[in-house]
């Protein structure tokens, strides 16, 4: 039985349609996945079946009956629940509090035999309730926690309990393991098989088609808002979807050329960085690497291991308490990130819409932001729009991006999109270092191998690239060197070619290759 | 295309002028109900204040420091910074410019006229220099900090106002001296208008540039709408929240200063007025939407009905508190307006009756 | 003795209104909306509640008409920054400026300066003593001989530390004012829960301006709220809307501007300063507890905004 | 209407056409029904409507200059303001002519300050009346008033309804006013002054507290201030500061003392809790310019400072009638004595016997000539 149908869904936006006549059918207790390029359209198909969006036309069945929902309490009551791309948590709440957000028990008195409810929340009960739902379902979470201050994996799992909390029956994840590390996603897709075991039904959008390949029964793909193809998962290939999602032969995995760099002279070192809080909590810890020109620098490890840290430290986002940092013996210690720039530092920060781009300007300002007070757009103190209106040109053709005309706002535009003006903009410059930093987060699979491939072109152009990823895959394909950190140390080197990522994994696990 | 553009500005102009025909049409009950004619008064409060050749130019000038005030607090607004050090600002900068209006002798006029600018500008920087300072380097919240310096501020030039060499001992009430007359803007045309309106305009355009097409203006948009970006592409914020509130002190300074040398010639405890140069031009900030010519005309808006006001208490027999009530009650309909174009109200709700949305474009980022 | 009791009598005379404006206006800063009409509101409830208690003779029935006025000056608040998205900043200027003008323009048509409840009340009979209390020294001073609204205030702090922290509305108030999109996604009506945010502390601001002009004073003067509002705004800004801290700052003006007063009886021609000190006294204590949560920051940047 | 009845019981529905032989007045801050100052001088215009036919208007405004361009323009030609600034007037600003210059025709009456001085004392222009009320003289009767209750109290008033501070603690009494302007110090010296002379004869010493900066409109914020003075001993409180004076009103009643008020008779406002009102009445002057104006002599006042004193009746205090019926029967004699005592006093300063010092014309208030009363914080 279909427990989803769709008949003609269509969503239009002033300037797009986003969903363009959809129809599929989702089959009881199934996993389905939808793949698409970045801006197919997927998360605005998801949004309206949650009621978040309203269609501007065609029919949504849920079990069999039409429904119009005009609010996601509508679609919870019809049995769906939704984790979302980006997180809806509220950070300073507690783990179990987060949970029960909507559906609070609250204490209630004894009036003659009736129990009459206060407005007091029952915290003591909550807690109980939710300790005993996380022991059902064998995950690590603790009631307790301020979901502020936990794993972003943690926090996944506090949203697919808030959906299990509701006793849904189909659950939507949009882009699920985009945040979360190799060792959080093996777990993650047990839970959706055993949640599929119980009768859930699950509707999965990745861009990362292993996992579409691993999980899902059926897979539905959807270019420019229209389906183009719907099969089931047994008889299609990753690179038979990526061909699809893409229009185009795609390389999922970039052919890298090893060669021997020892000989090559040092670009950047980095001599016993750390980072101590006044606190006393050591969040780096002697930290020291050196890369050379040409070379790719890998770094892995679980998140919240220091990498985020060591990234703010090099991009000058954070301040170190010792250690030292150098380009071509110029020592760049404590620099602010303009005066890195200046010296020939490219930054690829780790979260695109914070630190990378700023959504509410335009294509063509975010496409000069960091260099917007070089000469070339700027003479004094005036920006030179012909210039600036130029470079968006050049850029959007080089790099092929998608934007609706030359005043789009990055807000406009999807995720892939977005990151490419980062690369255009970053690699543009001319860099003698490149640090990136989840170069491909969320971006699709097309979009990746265009990335990718523009970093090694780099590399192969003699200039230095450090990369920090949690996509395991994604530093073994790209780096010359692998480090390994943990608790803010380096525990580990591997070499690039032909890497184990089962060496990898217990480097990242923290137990040390002896020898 | 042609057509869309003038389809957008008549939706424009259309969403500006109905919330201030609905207020008129509430405010017109109100008059009804005081037994007053609302078509008489409404008459006065418009004709004499833009349509009569002196009314229209004492309403330009009363715009004049309004619209540098109004940009005074958009700068700030626009990098996400609640200078409200505005006000305080003007008044000091309207003090110091006295100050040196009378204590100053046997320099030119122009010189003179200069010199006061200055120190009154200079006062407003100094001035707004304190919460600058606060807020970049110990994170102190700004909106509390120049709210409480305003305050503060008022008592203190009051005091200096009250006695010692700066008290006019001829005046019966709690004034300066007056400035000399070389230090006055000389009134042009044969009306109230005097140079220090084109001094604003001037300044206006200089700042529609740093705005839409600098450096500067591409800055305060980024820290506005994304502080940590703003960062990561190399600003230096601190120096330029400090930067930002000390342009923002300036303009307040000047403004102050320039009404004391074009309008009020001395400086006495009600000198900014009611709400006050740096209130008004927050509201004009807003209702401008901290664009530019959004505020110039709000600035003319506000100056306007600001002139209309004392007319139709001179010419109609509707109390001048009534003028006052109509304010707010205008006042109220224009915050509406200004969301409208942010949000797209007058679309929805013709998405509600039924149309197309493929008529109702959304209406844009200007907000 | 005589002076220390002054100054803590004063300031409990102070910090009173603003006290309950801050707990009042501090919800709604929770649910992010602030607002600045909160000084109109305290004006309206200052005003309607005097007019009434006069036209009515009677001044519970006047306080609880001032109160549905004030909550009806809310309601149109709300229903400007809510439902028609409003600029909330604007709308509260309008606030403050309409009621400002209305309430003299209604003394004007009264053709009287004042309103004066004389003949209604004596605020003397208002004050509440409590036996044994009032006869320990100093704190029975500060403890006893107050107005009801007093005590009220002491008890609507906790009571709203309470709603705020305790209760599923407070729950939602927070989560709306932290993550509108979050509260959206599982169900709650952000707009309720706002207009709710924003009712209450019209009616305590509404109290508050009763507390100033009918129980205080049996007097309504133009504008007597003086900035008050302002005042409580400030304070829980710099409370950061925690209803405690915010509170503190509320008493350290009222303490401030107790002593100021207090001091200045025999301050010489320096008195006319002394009336700036509350306002400084905010500004060091603000930036005293600043510098104390900076120190030792490793992360560049202000977090502005 | 409100005002409307005020200001259309004189003139036309509205009038921005010319017309001729008209009066009009320009309300100061505190609009036209202050009970007091400006109220006062309407009801001196309705008084002459009445009496010699004449219409009037009332103005509220904020741009005084503005307004008196635009009535002189209008037509009016005398016109009355009661708010301060007079640059424009009698100086001319940014290059302009004197307001006066412009309108040689219209007579324009300024109050409580004298800007149209030459530096060698003659008058500017021939068309601009100033008046100044001796305010310092009715002051005076309010301070030796203020003395005498207070040395009385008990006898006159018994113990039952007040709790006047006794003894020398209680030798205490205060002034509260709205700015520190010559306009407001003329009270509070006048009144420090006149306590002083009775103190002397009574051979007592006085604390007088002072409180320049209370501002107009905070009420409350009087209040408090007031209330500091009365625990500190303070028995009667005079306050010059428009609303703020309310709120020491209502605290002198709350706390069972007295207070004193200004400008109009407002002594039923707290019956029992207001002693006097120091009255400064603009009716007086503005009912006698227009009778000038009326009879076309107003020409012959041109120019000159009309000094309203107490024999004029435009200043005084009131008559006591609503203290005086709180008077118990064992304090009569000593009432009569009181009243007696400032019948004496007010005789003295109209034959310049006793000189009173006046603020409001300059004079410099020294306060170590008080022998008997200290000021710890003027
Ligand atoms: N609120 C909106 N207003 C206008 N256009 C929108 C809006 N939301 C999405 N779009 C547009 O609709 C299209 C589909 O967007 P959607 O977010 O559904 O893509 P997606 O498939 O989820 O992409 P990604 O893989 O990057 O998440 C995009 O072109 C996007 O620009
Ligand atoms: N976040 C920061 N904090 C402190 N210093 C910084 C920061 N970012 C950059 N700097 C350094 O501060 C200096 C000035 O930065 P700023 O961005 O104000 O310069 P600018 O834009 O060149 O100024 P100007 O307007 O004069 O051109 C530069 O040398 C820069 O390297
Ligand atoms: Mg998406
Ligand atoms: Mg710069």
């Amino acid at each position: 039985m279909n427990v989803i149908e769709t008949i003609g869904l269509t969503k239009e936006y002033p300037n797009c349609v986003a969903n363009d006549h959809i129809s599929i059918q989702v089959p009881q207790s199934e996993i389905t996945a939808i793949v698409g390029e970045n801006g197919a359209g997927k998360t605005t198909l998801m949004n309206m079946f949650y009621g978040m969006e309203r269609p501007t036309s065609g029919v949504l069945k849920i079990e069999g009956r039409e429904v119009r929902f005009n609010s996601p309490l509508d679609a919870i009551d019809c049995g769906l629940g939704m984790v979302h791309q980006h997180f809806k948590l509220v950070p300073s709440l507690t783990v179990f509090e987060n949970i029960m957000l909507g559906t609070e028990t609250r204490k209630a008195v004894k009036i003659g035999k009736r129990q009459v409810p206060t407005p007091f929340i029952d915290k003591k009960q909550e807690k109980e309730k939710i300790a005993e739902l996380i022991r059902q379902y064998n995950l690590s979470l603790s009631p307790d926690d301020i979901v502020g201050s936990i794993s972003i994996g943690a926090k996944q799992q506090v949203e697919i309990l808030k959906m299990l909390y509701r006793n849904v029956n189909i659950l939507i994840f949009d882009e699920p393991t985009a945040v979360l590390t190799p060792q959080e996603i093996e777990p993650f897709l047990q839970n959706l098989k055993n949640m599929k075991q119980q009768g859930k039904t699950i509707i999965l959008i990745t861009h990362k088609l292993q996992e579409v390949m691993e999980v899902s029964d059926q897979v539905i793909v959807i270019k420019r808002g229209k389906i183009i193809g719907s099969m089931p998962t047994a008889e299609t290939s990753p690179a038979q979807l990526a061909d699809m999602m893409v229009g185009r032969k795609v390389l999922l995995r970039v052919d890298k050329k090893y060669e021997d760099l020892s000989q090559k002279p040092v670009a950047y070192e980095v001599k016993n960085l750390s980072v101590t809080e006044s606190s006393g909590k050591v969040l780096l810890d002697d930290v020291s690497f050196q890369i050379r020109e040409g070379e790719v620098l890998g770094i892995a490890g679980v998140e919240g291991n220091g990498q985020s840290e060591l990234v703010n430290v090099l991009t000058g986002m954070m301040r170190c308490t010792g250690g030292s940092v150098s380009l071509y013996d110029r020592d760049l210690t404590n620099y602010w990130p303009r005066e890195l720039r200046k010296a020939g530092v490219a930054m690829i920060p780790e979260d695109r819409y914070i630190q990378g781009l700023c959504r509410e300007m335009k294509v063509s300002e975010n496409l000069i932001a960091g260099y917007h007070g070089n000469p070339e757009f700027c003479s004094h103190g005036f920006l030179r729009g012909k210039a600036v209106r130029e470079n968006l040109r050049q850029q959007v053709e080089k790099y092929d991006i998608r934007i609706g005309g030359e005043s789009s706002y990055v807000s406009e535009l999807s995720g892939g999109n977005a990151q490419k003006i980062i690369i255009a903009r970053e690699f543009s410059s001319d860099p003698k270092l490149l640090i990136a930093s989840q170069p491909t987060r969320g971006v699709d699979v097309g979009s990746i191998e265009f990335i990718h491939k523009k970093i090694l072109e780099l590399s192969g152009q003699n200039k230095a690239v450090l990369i920090v990823s949690s996509e395991l895959s994604e530093v073994m394909s790209l780096s010359d060197r692998i480090l390994v950190m943990f608790k803010g140390k380096i525990i580990g080197e591997v070499p690039g070619k032909n890497a184990d990522s089962g060496e990898i994994g217990l480097l990242m696990a923290g137990i040390a290759a002896a020898g | 295309m042609e057509k869309k553009k003038l389809k957008h500005y008549l939706r424009e102009t259309l969403s500006t002028l109905l919330p201030i025909l609905a207020a008129l049409v509430v405010g017109g009950f109100v008059i009804l109900a005081i037994g007053e004619n609302p078509i008489t008064t409404y008459g006065v409060l418009l004709q004499k204040s833009l349509f009569t050749y002196s009314g229209l130019m004492k309403t330009l000038h009363y715009a004049g420091p309004l619209i540098l005030t109004g940009l005074a607090i958009a700068v700030a607004f626009k990098a996400n910074i609640y200078n409200m050090a505005v006000e305080g600002a003007a008044v000091l900068g309207g003090f110091s410019a006295a100050v040196v209006g009378f204590s100053l002798h046997g320099v030119s006029a122009p010189v003179h006229i200069f010199l006061c600018l200055l120190t009154g500008i200079l006062a407003g920087v100094l001035y707004t220099a304190i919460p600058a300072f606060l807020k970049a380097y110990l994170n102190v919240d700004e909106m509390v900090v120049t709210l409480m310096l305003n305050y503060a501020l008022v008592i203190v030039l009051q005091y200096f106002t009250e006695g010692g060499a700066l008290k006019d001992p001829k005046a019966g009430y709690v004034s300066t001296y007056s400035v000399s007359p070389d230090a006055m803007f000389q009134k042009l045309f044969n009306s109230d208008l005097t140079p220090f309106f084109f001094i604003s305009i001037i300044i206006f355009i200089f700042f529609w540039f740093v705005f839409k097409k600098s450096k500067l203006g591409y800055e305060i948009t980024a820290m506005g709408n994304n502080p940590a970006f703003s960062e990561a592409s190399g600003m230096n914020v601190r120096r330029k929240i400090i930067l930002i509130m000390l342009i923002s002190g300036a303009l307040s300074g000047l403004a102050g200063g320039g009404f004391m040398l074009s309008e009020k010639y001395r400086y006495t405890l009600d000198f900014s007025g009611d709400p006050g140069l740096g209130w008004e031009g927050m509201l004009i900030a807003l209702v401008g939407r901290k664009d530019p010519v959004g505020i110039l005309i709000a600035s003319i808006f506000f100056a306007a009905l600001n002139t209309g006001s004392d007319y139709v208490d001179m010419f109609t027999n509707v109390p001048k508190n009534i003028v006052g009530v109509l304010q707010g009650i205008i006042i109220l309909f224009v915050s509406f307006r200004a969301a409208d174009a942010k949000f797209g109200i007058s679309a929805k709700l013709r998405d509600k009756f039924g149309k197309s949305p493929k008529d109702a474009p959304a209406e844009g980022k200007a907000a | 003795m005589n002076m220390l009791n002054s100054i803590l009598y004063d300031t409990i005379y102070y910090s009173t209104p603003i006290v309950l404006c801050t707990i009042g206006g501090l919800l709604s800063y929770n649910a992010n909306v602030v607002n600045i009409g909160l000084e109109g509101m305290m004006l309206m409830g200052a005003f309607s509640s005097a007019l009434f208690s006069l036209l009515t003779g009677n001044i519970f029935l006047g306080i609880l008409i001032g109160v549905v006025l004030t909550f009806l000056l809310g309601l149109i608040f709300s229903f400007l920054s809510i439902n028609l998205k409003s600029n909330f900043i604007i709308t509260g200027f309008g606030v403050n400026i309409l009621v400002a003008a209305l309430s003299e323009f209604v003394l004007q048509y009264m053709q009287v300066a004042n309103i004066n409840l004389n003949s209604v009340v004596n605020v003397n009979h208002l004050k509440i003593h409590i036996p044994l209390v009032e006869n320990i020294p100093i704190l029975g001073k500060l403890l006893s001989g107050h107005p009801f609204m007093t005590y009220f205030t002491i008890a609507m702090v906790f009571v709203v530390n309470l709603i705020l922290y305790h209760t599923r509305f407070g729950l939602y108030v927070r989560v709306v004012g932290e993550n509108e999109d979050s509260a959206r996604s599982v169900g709650i009506n952000v707009n309720r829960v706002r207009y709710a945010a924003i009712l209450i502390g019209a009616v305590l601001s509404a109290l508050a301006g009763a507390n100033l002009s009918v129980e205080r004073m049996a007097l309504f003067t133009n504008n007597m709220t003086a900035g008050r509002g302002f005042i409580a705004l400030a304070a829980f800004y710099c409370g950061k809307g925690k209803p405690l801290n915010s509170v503190l700052y509320a008493v350290i003006f009222g303490l401030a501007q107790a002593l100021a007063t207090n001091l200045s009886l025999n301050a010489g021609a320096a008195s006319g300063l002394f009336g700036a000190v509350p306002y400084v006294v905010m500004v060091i204590v603000l930036a005293a507890v600043s510098v104390t949560k900076q120190r030792g920051k490793l992360t560049r940047g202000t977090g502005i905004g | 209407g409100s005002k409307g009845q005020a200001a259309s019981s004189g003139s036309a529905q509205s009038a921005p056409q010319k017309v001729t032989g008209k009066i009009a007045l320009i309300c100061s801050a505190a609009g036209p029904n202050d009970n007091g100052y400006n109220q006062s001088a309407i009801d001196g215009l309705k008084e002459v409507k009445k009496d010699l036919g004449i219409d009037y208007k009332v103005v509220q405004s904020t741009d005084i200059p503005g307004s008196l361009t635009s009535l002189a323009q209008a037509g009016y030609k005398l016109i009355f303001s009661l708010e301060y600034n007079f640059d424009a007037l009698v100086k001319g600003v940014g290059g302009q002519k004197a307001i006066a210059d412009q309108f040689p025709d219209t007579t324009f009456v300024v109050f409580n300050d004298n800007p149209n001085l030459k530096a060698d004392g003659t008058p500017l222009h021939k068309n601009v009346i100033s008046v100044m009320f001796n305010v310092n003289e009715s002051s005076f009767l309010a301070g030796a008033l203020s003395v005498m209750v207070n040395e009385n109290a008990t006898t006159l008033f018994g113990t039952s309804d007040y709790s006047f501070t006794a003894g020398d603690a209680g030798r205490k009494i205060g002034f509260i006013g709205g700015t520190k302007s010559n306009g407001i110090t003329v009270f509070g010296y006048g009144y420090a002054s006149g306590a002083n002379y009775e103190a002397k004869k009574l051979n007592k010493q006085y604390t007088c507290y002072t409180y320049y900066d209370a501002g107009f409109t905070d009420s409350a914020a009087g209040a408090t201030k007031a209330n500091t003075f009365f625990s500190s001993g303070a028995n009667v409180i005079f306050s010059s500061a428009g609303s703020v004076g309310d709120g020491v009103d209502s605290k002198a009643k709350e706390v069972k003392k007295m207070s004193i008020e200004v400008d109009a008779n407002k002594d039923a406002a707290y019956p029992g809790h207001i002693l006097t009102s120091v009255i400064k009445n603009t009716k007086v002057p503005v009912y006698t310019i227009a009778k000038y104006y009326n009879d076309g002599k107003i020409a012959d006042y041109g120019g000159k400072e009309l000094t309203y004193d107490l024999k004029s009746g435009a200043t005084s205090i009131t008559d006591l009638t609503e203290i005086g019926s709180k008077v118990v029967d064992s304090g009569k004699d000593e009432w009569t004595k009181i009243k007696a005592e400032l019948k004496d006093i007010s005789d003295k300063i109209g034959s310049g016997t006793i000189k009173v010092v006046n603020a409001q014309n300059g004079e410099k208030f020294d306060k170590s000539t008080l022998t008997n009363v200290t000021m710890p914080n003027d």
